[in-house]
């Protein structure tokens, strides 16, 4: 709580220094929107590190080692790297889609933080519509990759992009359908009011049984293959497309979808927390901490999936979500439904 | 379909625990230009050095030109001059550039004159440095430990592998210009802890620090010279122990 | 069958179309003597039940700094035996028959003799370059005789 | 759908590709993710390795071939040795025999379990591949004792072999074997039951069984097509004849089963090196070969079963010469390449992917 406390300060300070109102509280969001964006750029860069160290142990290697304590100063010196990469734009690509399509990706993956409440009262903006509005921007990120598949002008890069809106839009479905249940249950779309309605661990919407350990699986492989992620990353598929739809991209605009693929893990396990695991709630540690612990233990799920799973086709891979997963997620969201009305369970 | 279901997600929990039972593991790398093996296999073929006579220093080769004859990609060349019908070495140049470290031209040789040293880092910034002449293969070889073959009869005739082989006849007499310090060869019906011995008894005296080979800071080939010849009091031949089972090194 | 049986077999089904050689050190090696029976050879030792030689190992060319040979080295995986024929043929005009009606896999092989050596394929219909460059213009690089700028035979010592 | 016009393309996968094993390109035909046509290219690596063998004397020729199929490099030796040895109407001494045959064996596990790396990692599996190769390390250690080299090898001489193994070779190969099979088990419970692969591999790139044979198609890609056909066993070359051990063989001839055969074949040569290092006999390890080898005219195919499929070398003498007139090598890739055409046609993308794989195409051995 001390956090909010300081910001309480700072935003008391601000009002009683005279200043218009409208002014303080313009202030106040952008320097909420700049600590957000400085967050979560370190935790992108804490998460390209850690991917490298969980992958490496996994396959028992060592990972990055030579630079700083266990090389967690490598991704900084990459990312340093890529800055001052040459920016090379191929001669026939589609030029404003090509430069548009990493800034889209960078900013989706960044908007949705808006409404995430890191720990009680951490959040920009309570909106009361708040899972519906990261639904809708995530969903940015498709159209970025289209961009950047067909601004490339690469056949590669085209076959990616196209198999990343024919996957992102088959999974948004099942996705969506796995958070309404949880919505049907917590009776509102705000962020906030779903985490409090988990106030206790047996009231985490995960361990409402029946419903939420089905909406819980289904939301972590939708999840999966909406941040193309291993075993569901077609778009990229080195080994098939190359690199898929950032193959002609070189230098910061590669480092933007880059560090954008990384937020998004970010963002859907933060989802998955707040949504399922009860967001900020636990006994003794800062809220903010038992959010953090709770959504790094999701990406390392994430990650876990990537380093051991082979990858799907891209036939089976909508197979498996039209025949399969959007039935069991209709079929959970209506017992959901039954399980509300009904009283069952409602504790 | 339930089942198959079930078997599904059994499975992939399974792979999930086969890669997880690994990250708690210690890695099986190591971390290379900080770690390094202590201590190559005896017979690992690096690059090709010669070798010179422990007492005297001179070098063992004949100029008998087998090697040269041996070399499937011609990347030595043997240069002498004949002094009262005899041959001697003026110059012995090895194009690492070209060699393909195949180990034909130590099999050959019956004066233990080449060998390919358990060495393998000699990376140079220029190609020209990697074409090696007299003096500096000489210097690489100066701490390689070997063993002088006792020479049969009819030497020459024979398929140089079976020097290796165990069988090689007793010690016999020696010619003129080996003095006559080498051990005995290993005989006949051997045991295997016998040869075990004799072969940890030449194994190379780990020396971390004098295995750079070429160290491409330093400018000129001549002031190698100098360096090396100093560096060659230091080589003593002690017998290394049994280390071979730890060649990692403890971390 | 064993080797003698095998040879003899063989030798009474084609009577004085063939001819065994001695240079075979293992298994039997025959001698085709007309180039253009080759084909209709390949199909008799395939669809022979004794024979069945229905795996095709190996197709070369050897130029012996006379004339070029053929070699075909053939298996049968039902009856486990093995042997070879070959084709003798002069510089001038050499040409072969394509055999990928009897074994598809042939198909590789005479190219590579077409690019490598010289020697025509009848009846193949897509004989283009693939071991050489496209833009290849220096010969056959197998014959014995061939000779190019960078190209060094070993030194004699 | 009738008012969309839709036309085929052309994707160039390769030379530079990241699964194409070496340096090898297909030119696709596509229309959408479906393809139509697939035209290998080959020759990126071509090193003209048989001319070269025209250019050296037999022992020259064993370093020379060690480049031809590297991942097995001991085949290559032991098959071109096995031709001269036939020429020469050499003996080849029983210690050599084994020595032979337990790195031959040794050799197989270590191709193979580059086959199995680089399968899952095309498939996407990254963490397997490594795995792998953390066992390929251990026979490599074992290859580094005995012959010096970790990869191209130089050991199988015409004759004999190289040296003898060192003392300590057989304890160290005895822990590994040991501990192997434990390991396989290890990369079948990440990969084998794995539903992902599994739908990515069952019937996919269907071999039917005469049209394998027809393409000259050859060792474990043939026998998961049903046909039963190992070269140790039909035409039994060394001391082969001398070991128990199974072939495995399965019957639909698609990916998986190839996959299923080759994952089996290890734990076979596994077996087999255990029964050689027990009945390992003392004596001499070369025959007696004169450095000026000239074996008197003639010619001789030779073959040996390599980890991918038949490999066999063509030479022939002229007769009081050291070197060979004509060196023919064939390797198993070579018509495994070839027949890729037909089995991609009407699959996906990622199948050629898959089917290269399960295929074990190396390209040095296609281009020689």
């Amino acid at each position: 709580m001390e956090l909010v406390g300081i910001f309480k300060y700072l935003y008391e300070l601000l009002a009683d220094s005279g200043l218009p109102e409208v002014w303080v509280e313009l202030i106040g969001l952008v320097a909420a929107a700049v600590m957000v964006f400085g967050l979560l750029a370190l935790i992108a860069l804490f998460l390209v590190w850690w991917e490298r160290k969980v992958s490496a142990h996994i396959q028992q290697r060592f990972g990055p080692m030579l630079t700083g304590w266990h090389g967690w100063r490598q991704t900084i010196a990459d990312a340093l790297k890529l800055l001052q990469k040459e920016d090379i734009t191929p001669t026939t690509a589609d030029r404003p889609v090509y430069y548009w399509a990493p800034i889209i990706a960078f900013v989706a993956a960044f908007a949705a933080y808006v409404v995430i409440p890191f720990g009680e009262g951490l959040i920009v903006a309570d909106l009361n519509v708040g899972i519906l509005f990261i639904v809708a921007i995530t969903t940015f990120t498709i159209i970025s990759l289209l961009m950047a598949g067909w601004g490339s002008n690469n056949k590669y890069a085209l076959l990616g992009g196209m198999r990343s809106a024919a996957q992102v839009v088959s999974y948004e479905v099942p996705m969506v359908v796995s958070i309404l249940a949880v919505i049907v249950f917590a009776g509102s779309l705000s962020m906030v009011q779903i985490v409090e309605s988990q106030e206790l661990i047996y009231q985490w919407y995960i361990f409402r049984l029946p419903f939420g350990p089905i909406a819980f699986v289904t939301y972590i492989i939708a999840a999966t293959a909406e941040t193309n992620r291993t075993p569901f990353d077609i778009p990229e598929a080195e080994q098939e497309l190359v690199a898929g739809f950032n193959v002609e991209y070189s230098g910061m605009k590669f480092a933007m979808f880059f560090l954008a693929e990384f937020v998004n893990v970010f963002t859907v396990s933060a989802i998955g927390t707040t949504l399922f695991l009860g967001g900020w709630q636990g006994p003794w540690l800062p809220s903010w901490v038992w959010f953090f612990i709770k959504t790094f233990a999701l990406v390392f799920v994430f990650m876990w999936f990537r380093w051991t799973y082979p990858r799907l086709r891209v036939d089976q891979l909508m197979e498996f979500s039209w025949k399969f997963l959007v039935p069991l997620s209709f079929a959970n969201l209506i017992l959901a439904g039954l399980m509300k009305y009904s009283g069952w369970f409602n504790w | 379909m339930v089942k198959k279901l079930v078997d599904a997600i059994k499975n992939l929990v399974i792979g999930l625990f086969t890669t997880g039972k690994h990250l708690g593991r210690h890695a099986v790398t190591l971390q290379y230009p900080k770690e390094k093996w202590q201590e190559m296999p005896e017979r690992s073929r690096g690059i090709v050095v010669l070798l010179s006579d422990k007492e005297t220093g001179k070098l063992n080769c004949t100029v008998c030109m087998l090697c040269q004859r041996a070399c499937p990609t011609a990347a030595i060349r043997i240069e002498f001059e004949k002094v009262e019908k005899k041959r001697v070495l003026k110059d012995f140049i090895v194009d690492n550039t070209i060699c393909c470290f195949c180990g034909l031209c130590e099999d050959t040789c019956n004066f233990a004159a080449i060998k390919m040293a358990p060495k393998y880092e000699f990376s140079t910034l220029s190609k020209e440095d990697l074409i090696w002449h007299r003096d500096k293969l000489q210097e690489m070889g100066r701490d390689v430990p070997y063993e002088k073959p006792v020479r049969k009869k009819k030497a020459v005739a024979k398929k140089p592998a079976e020097k290796t082989a165990g069988t090689a006849a007793k010690p016999k007499t020696t010619t003129g210009d080996e003095t006559g310090k080498e051990k005995p060869k290993a005989q006949n019906g051997q045991t295997e802890a016998e040869k075990a011995k004799n072969e940890t008894g030449r194994t190379e005296t780990p020396k971390p620090d004098k295995v750079e080979p070429s160290k491409p800071e330093k400018p000129e080939p001549g002031g190698d010279d100098n360096k090396n010849k100093k560096d060659d009091s230091q080589a003593t031949t002690e017998s290394g122990e049994s280390e071979k089972d730890s060649r990692k090194e403890s971390k | 069958m064993n080797r003698d049986e095998l040879t003899q077999y063989l030798l009474d089904k084609f009577q004085d179309k063939i001819e065994l050689l001695e240079t075979g050190r293992v298994e039997p090696f025959f001698l085709i003597k007309d180039a253009d029976y080759l084909k209709s050879f390949c199909r008799e030792i395939k669809e022979d039940i004794k024979l069945a030689a229905d795996f095709l190992c190996n197709i070369g060319a050897v130029d012996t700094g006379e004339r070029f040979e053929v070699v075909y080295n053939v298996a049968s995986i039902r009856k486990k035996h093995r042997f070879d024929f070959k084709l003798v043929m002069d510089y001038e005009g050499a040409e072969i028959d394509s055999v990928q009606e009897i074994w598809a896999g042939a198909n590789w092989y005479e190219r590579e003799i077409w690019e490598l050596y010289g020697i025509n394929v009848k009846n193949h219909g897509n004989l283009t370059r693939f071991l050489l460059p496209d833009d290849w213009d220096q010969g056959f690089p197998m014959r014995k005789d061939w000779d190019a700028p960078d190209f060094k035979r070993m030194p004699e010592v | 759908m009738g008012g969309l016009r839709t036309e085929e393309f052309q994707v160039n996968m390769g030379p530079h590709h990241p699964s194409t094993h070496g340096v090898c390109r297909f030119i696709l035909t596509m229309d959408g993710e479906v393809i139509v046509r697939a035209v290998p290219v080959i020759g990126y690596l071509h090193r003209a390795l048989e001319k070269i063998c025209e250019n050296r004397t037999y022992p020259q020729c064993i370093p020379v071939l060690d480049r031809f199929e590297y991942c097995t490099a001991m085949s290559c030796n032991q098959v071109f040795a096995l031709a001269a040895e036939k020429l020469a109407g050499l003996e080849v001494p029983e210690r050599a025999e084994y020595l032979r045959v337990i790195m031959l064996e040794l050799n197989r596990i270590a191709s193979h379990l580059i086959w199995f790396g680089t399968t899952s990692l095309d498939l996407g599996a990254i963490t397997p591949f490594l795995y792998g190769f953390r066992e390929r390390e251990d026979i490599l250690d074992l290859f580094e004792m005995t012959c010096g080299q970790r990869l191209t090898y130089n050991y199988i001489r015409v004759g004999g072999v190289a040296k003898d193994i060192p003392p300590e070779f057989i304890p160290k190969c005895r822990k590994f074997l040991d501990t192997f099979d434990h390991k396989v088990d290890d990369y079948e419970r990440v990969l084998t039951e794995n539903p992902i692969f599994v739908v990515r591999n069952k019937d996919i790139g269907i071999i039917p069984p005469e049209l394998g044979i027809s393409y000259g198609v050859s060792g474990p890609s043939l026998r998961a097509s049903g046909v039963r056909y190992d070269l140790r066993r039909d035409d039994p070359y060394s001391i082969y004849d001398r070991f128990k051990f199974n072939i495995p063989v399965r019957q639909n001839g698609d990916c998986y089963d190839r996959y299923m055969v080759r994952i089996q074949e290890m734990r076979e040569s596994a077996k087999i090196v255990r029964q050689a290092i027990e009945q390992i006999p003392e004596g001499e390890i070369t025959a007696k070969v004169s450095i000026n080898f000239k074996p008197p005219a003639g010619e001789v195919y030779s073959r040996i079963e390599n980890s991918r499929g038949e490999m066999g070398a063509y030479v022939q003498s002229p007769g009081n010469s050291k070197k060979p007139l004509r060196v023919k090598l064939r390797g198993g890739s070579y018509n495994q390449l070839q027949i890729m055409p037909e089995l991609v046609k009407g699959h996906k993308i990622a199948d050629v992917v898959a089917i290269m794989a399960s295929l074990d195409i190396i390209m040095p051995e296609v281009d020689r």
